[in-house]
């Protein structure tokens, strides 16, 4: 059970960063497609990880089928937004950043 | 652990007034509703860190996500009328009054600005020092809530509360949410510019998916509301949401309610639950005094029917006026955009 | 103790930076912005109340109070919303005082 | 066996439940509210007569007592209001009906007006409903709901003339709103941290001087200060009670303002008035003498009718924030007394004038005070209904005004502190300014007036006449409703303290 508990921190730890790394891309990154990249793709790594360590420490099943849910609609959410503003973006006729 | 957790407490609570700071500064009104959005979250971890779920709950639904979902579509509104503030990535030029000739402002500025600054934090520091000062009354009227806990036919404190032992606070809040919906019909239409957008596949699919879970999860926390975290509000607010998914998709469905259908459920809500209020005092009991045990009965169906009109005003709320009038010309009429102005003339 | 103090100090700051808001800046959309801020200090100062000295007993009361109070917040930014786009529309800006002849009272209605 | 609990429980519900079916068919809008004002101003009555029977009563509202649940308390000053109310409300409405109904009509412009009557009724009788809930009601929190439903309708009913002018005001409404009604949130989240307590007869007896009471009782002031619009805090009313529907604005002018200063009077008047000092009745006193100057002052510079009747409502109010050091200074009740009389012919007066504009406007096409000479030719009733409702808001002799003032004025002589009679007396001179520069012009005889050929309903200019008479009456009434306070002690609240368990 220790060994799971542990595991299961080492996972949050490793989710953490790339939680970080994301909101430093969302805020620091020049333009709107590069931020939406750096939003969803982290973003979803660390959740994967967040979620898989608060899996291995629950106590019971139905908290882990619940996690498990939570990660799935947080996807689905997250890349349709992403999409959506992406489209919205495109629509506006925003032109993606180039290296000047 | 609790030092971690002391410490984001500390973080938390400066990050608050910080960031309402920030949102007022700016000069972009679009970062300012999307700033405004992420201080809601954190309110809503707030009221988590303060032991507060059923708030937390409302907060993230209602608080940050409808109320930002409205200040978007007011912030559009405002921008296809006026078509001259920001645009998505640049910060607009700034709103402030062009009538005021700048020399004129910054000479103005700095003496009331100080002024009202040094006022404010005069305010601040001496209500601070006076909560400081006095101490608070133990417990308020919890010990009296654990008490009657046992007649009040629910589990939850705050459901117990809510619709039992301060009911009728209740009732007259469900008042306030209609009188909100009566006022943005009153006053507006919606309009029918988007009718030709088409929501396209991705969001076609999303609103397939996940309406019907939004539903379902509705459903649940009304139903677990009488125990734990939850009731009518919070389910009402996810309701909501699935109607603003709906409407964002502009999913023909929703726009083909009849606007007869619309109003009762807008209705139904309140008005089951007057209607309650008023049998229970059939019994010779007094209004909203549920009769012997059957308390977890009558909130259990009172907070089904809110929730529903709770769902369906918020989102009314969201579509920002009444129902465009089908094709003929009914009755109830409409002042086109701007008409008001030629027509205000003559009385 | 201290920690619920600086949530109680933290829902002061916001309540004054709402009123600094709602009285200063021009533009009415912020303007309503800053009456949410606003509500949203009182809410913070109510339900570190409830919080009590000893964390354990919580006091349902304020909870119910700032549910219902986050409710008529929301009723009323909408209603606020829609009144601001009614008055950018025809007044062209959505700012509450402007420069406009002596007597805004001009034309009134029967 | 319906006694005066069932009669008030009915006066919140029935507007209620009216508003919510009027808003279902809004085709029977009109009727429904009829019928409710119908049956609102019958529940009042029966509710008075009950209390006169069997006195002040408090009512557990689902059978929780006091400190837990919400509770009614019925005693002299809200029964008198209550009643205050339906009388005020059901003339309204039956104003509402005839203005409505000549506005669809009048050719041209029957989209607009059947759309504004089809949302005054639910709104209005929202707005009813909770205006008793807060005359009734002894929660304070429960007071902050009722008080942001009143807010909420009146910006609407503001707003509902859809007007540039009209929406700007209700705009202004709308914000002043939100402050006061969130600083008197915060005052009553600070009482509840220190009393943890709501109900305003037990928080009475609570009270003692703590830097946290001073700070809530400030934060509740400042709150309803800004939504009763007293003097420097006046700006947003005379735009918003002028450029409103004429019965929008009787009910504006008439009940809503009062609302708010209903509040001050059961704070200041009752449960902080152990703890406050004497400055700070002065205070407000100085405050209302100001707002007698100035709306004066304003509404003798007005060029328009109806901007004339929103800044006398401003001066009126002033004269209800002197009265408070006065009830501080009296030993007596005849302050209280004074001060409610005030406040009911005020409200029958302001509303019999602005339903009275409503008609000339309509009438006359404008209101523009030089142009409506000879008016009386053509509307005479109307015009002896302003005239009527003028002598009222100057104050002389037999109205409710006068008795009110006088008996001020002996308050204020016989505590020695004469300044605030020698104040009245300037207040009523200025209104008898003001009205007389009105009445001057709707007067004169032999002038041919050129107005539109629509013809104002019976139904319209009746009832300003006869709120106006009313109010003219109450002063040789007066001893009803007096004895109606005595009934339930001259100081509200203490008497329903024995009744508490």
């Amino acid at each position: 059970m220790a060994f799971l508990h542990g595991l299961g921190m080492v996972c949050i730890l490793l989710g953490i960063p790339f939680f970080v790394s994301g909101t430093i891309g969302l805020l620091r990154f020049p333009d709107i497609y590069t931020r939406l990249h750096a939003l969803t793709k982290a973003d979803n790594v660390g959740l994967g990880f967040v979620v898989l360590g608060l899996a291995l420490q629950a106590e019971e099943w139905n908290t882990v089928a619940r996690l498990l849910l939570i990660w799935l609609l947080v996807l689905i959410a997250s890349s349709a937004s992403c999409h959506l503003v992406a489209r919205a973006a495109l629509r506006r006729k925003i032109q993606p950043w180039t290296r000047p | 652990m609790m030092d971690v957790m002391g410490f984001f407490d500390i973080v938390l609570a400066l990050a608050l007034p910080w960031l309402g700071w920030r949102l007022l500064a700016s000069s972009d009104l679009f970062r300012a509703v999307v700033l405004f959005i992420s201080l809601g979250l954190l309110m809503s971890l707030t009221w988590v860190r303060l032991q507060a779920p059923d708030v937390a709950l409302a907060e993230a639904a209602i608080g940050a996500g409808l109320t930002g979902a409205l200040f978007l579509s007011a912030l559009r509104r405002l921008e296809r009328l006026s078509e001259s503030e920001r645009r998505l990535e640049h910060a607009g030029k700034r709103e402030e009054d062009e009538t005021i000739p700048p020399e004129k402002r910054r000479r103005a500025k700095p003496v009331a600005y100080v002024l009202s600054l040094f006022l404010l934090v005069v305010f601040v520091l001496l209500l601070g020092w006076s909560l400081g000062q006095t101490p608070g009354a133990k417990g308020g009227l919890g010990p009296a809530v654990a008490g009657q806990m046992g007649q009040s036919g629910v589990q939850s404190q705050v459901t117990a509360v809510l619709l039992n032992f301060r009911g009728y606070d209740t009732l007259l809040e469900m008042m306030v949410l209609f009188l909100a919906a009566l006022g943005v019909w009153s006053l507006t239409r919606v309009r029918q510019t988007q009718q030709g957008e088409v929501p396209g596949p991705v969001l076609a699919t999303l609103v397939r998916l996940l309406v019907p879970l939004m539903i379902i999860v509705a459903g649940y926390l009304v139903w677990i509301g009488s125990s734990r975290a939850g009731g009518a509000f919070q389910g009402g607010a996810v309701l909501a949401a699935a109607g603003v998914l709906l409407l964002l998709a502009n999913v023909t469905v929703v726009r083909q309610v009849p606007a007869g259908l619309l109003r009762w459920a807008l209705v139904l809500g309140p008005l089951l639950f007057l209607l309650t209020a008023v049998a229970c005092m059939g019994g010779g009991g007094n209004l909203l005094e549920y009769p012997g045990q059957s308390a977890g009965v009558w909130i259990l169906f009172i907070e089904s029917a809110t929730a529903v009109s709770i769902g369906v005003t918020l989102a009314a709320l969201y579509a920002g006026g009444r129902p465009p009038a089908p094709s003929a010309p009914e009755k109830d009429n409409e002042e086109g955009p701007g008409s008001g102005v030629d027509k205000g003339g003559k009385a | 103790m201290n920690t619920l103090f600086l949530y109680t100090m933290s829902g002061l700051a916001l309540f004054a930076i709402g009123l600094h808001g709602l009285i200063r800046s021009s533009h009415l959309l912020r303007k309503i912005l800053a009456a949410n801020l606003m509500s949203s200090g009182v809410f913070l100062i109510m339900i570190v109340g409830a919080c009590g000295t000893d964390q354990v007993m919580i006091d349902p009361v304020p909870h119910a109070m700032v549910l219902t109070g986050i409710v008529v917040s929301v009723s009323t930014t909408a209603v606020a919303l829609v009144l601001v786009c009614l008055v950018q529309e025809t007044t062209n800006r959505a700012l509450l005082w402007q420069k406009r002849k002596r007597g805004q009272g001009g034309r009134t209605d029967a | 066996m319906p006694d005066t609990a069932f009669w008030a429980v009915c006066l919140v519900v029935v507007p209620l439940f009216f508003a919510l079916i009027c808003f279902v068919r809004s085709d029977q809008a009109a009727v429904l509210g009829l019928l409710a004002a119908g049956l609102n101003a019958l529940a009042a009555l029966a509710m008075t007569v009950f209390f006169v029977r069997s006195g002040p009563l408090r009512y557990a509202i689902g059978g929780w007592q006091a400190p837990l649940g919400i509770n009614f308390s019925i005693d002299g000053l809200s029964v008198l209001l209550v009643a205050m109310t339906a009388v005020t409300g059901l003339s309204v409405s039956m104003y509402a009906r005839g203005y409505f109904s000549l506005r669809i009509g009048s050719a041209g412009e029957i989209n607009r007006h059947g759309h504004q009557r089809a949302f005054f009724w639910p709104v209005w009788l929202l707005l009813w409903g909770a205006l008793n809930g807060l005359f009734l009601s002894a929660d304070l929190f429960n007071v902050y709901v009722t008080l942001e439903i009143i807010g909420l309708s009146a910006v609407v009913l503001t707003a509902l003339s859809g007007k540039p002018a009209a929406r700007l005001a209700a705009m202004r409404y709308l914000l002043v709103s939100l402050l006061g009604s969130c600083s008197y949130l915060f005052g009553v989240a600070l009482l509840y941290r220190s009393y943890g307590i709501l109900d305003m007869a037990a928080l009475a007896r609570l009270i003692s001087p703590a830097p946290l009471m001073w700070a809530s009782l400030a934060l509740l002031t400042t709150g309803l200060l800004l939504k009763t619009a007293l003097f420097p805090l006046h700006f947003w009313l005379p735009p918003a009670h002028a450029n409103a529907l004429a019965p929008v604005s009787a009910i504006l002018s008439g009940l809503v303002v009062k609302a708010s200063f209903y509040l001050m009077l059961r704070l200041w008047g009752d449960i902080f008035a152990q703890v406050l000092p004497f400055a700070a009745y002065v205070l407000l006193g100085v405050l209302g003498c100001g707002a007698v100057l100035w709306g004066a002052v304003q509404a003798l510079l007005q060029k328009r009718l109806k901007m004339l009747i929103a800044y006398s409502t401003v001066a009126q109010l002033g004269y209800l924030f002197i009265a408070l050091p006065l009830i501080r200074l009296d030993p007596g009740s005849s302050a209280w007394e004074a001060v409610i009389l005030l406040i009911m012919s005020h409200a029958c007066a302001k509303s019999a004038m602005f339903m009275a504009a409503g008609s000339i406007f309509l009438k006359a096409g404008h209101d523009r005070i030089d142009d409506l000479a000879g008016i009386k030719e053509v509307l005479p009733i109307s015009s002896f209904a302003f005239v009527l409702a003028g002598v009222s808001l100057m104050g002389f002799p037999p109205s409710g005004g006068f008795v009110g003032k006088w008996l001020l004025l002996g308050v204020s002589l016989a505590g020695g502190e004469w300044w605030w009679g020698v104040m009245l007396v300037i207040g009523s001179l200025l209104a008898a300014g003001y009205v007389y520069r009105v009445a001057s012009r709707l007067l004169v005889f032999k002038v041919t007036f050129f107005s539109r050929r629509q013809s104002i309903p019976p139904v319209m200019e009746w009832s300003a006449v006869l709120l106006a008479l009313l109010a003219l009456l109450l002063g040789l009434l007066a001893g009803y409703p007096l004895g109606l306070l005595e009934a339930g002690s001259p100081f509200p609240l203490h008497a329903c303290r024995e009744v508490m368990p």
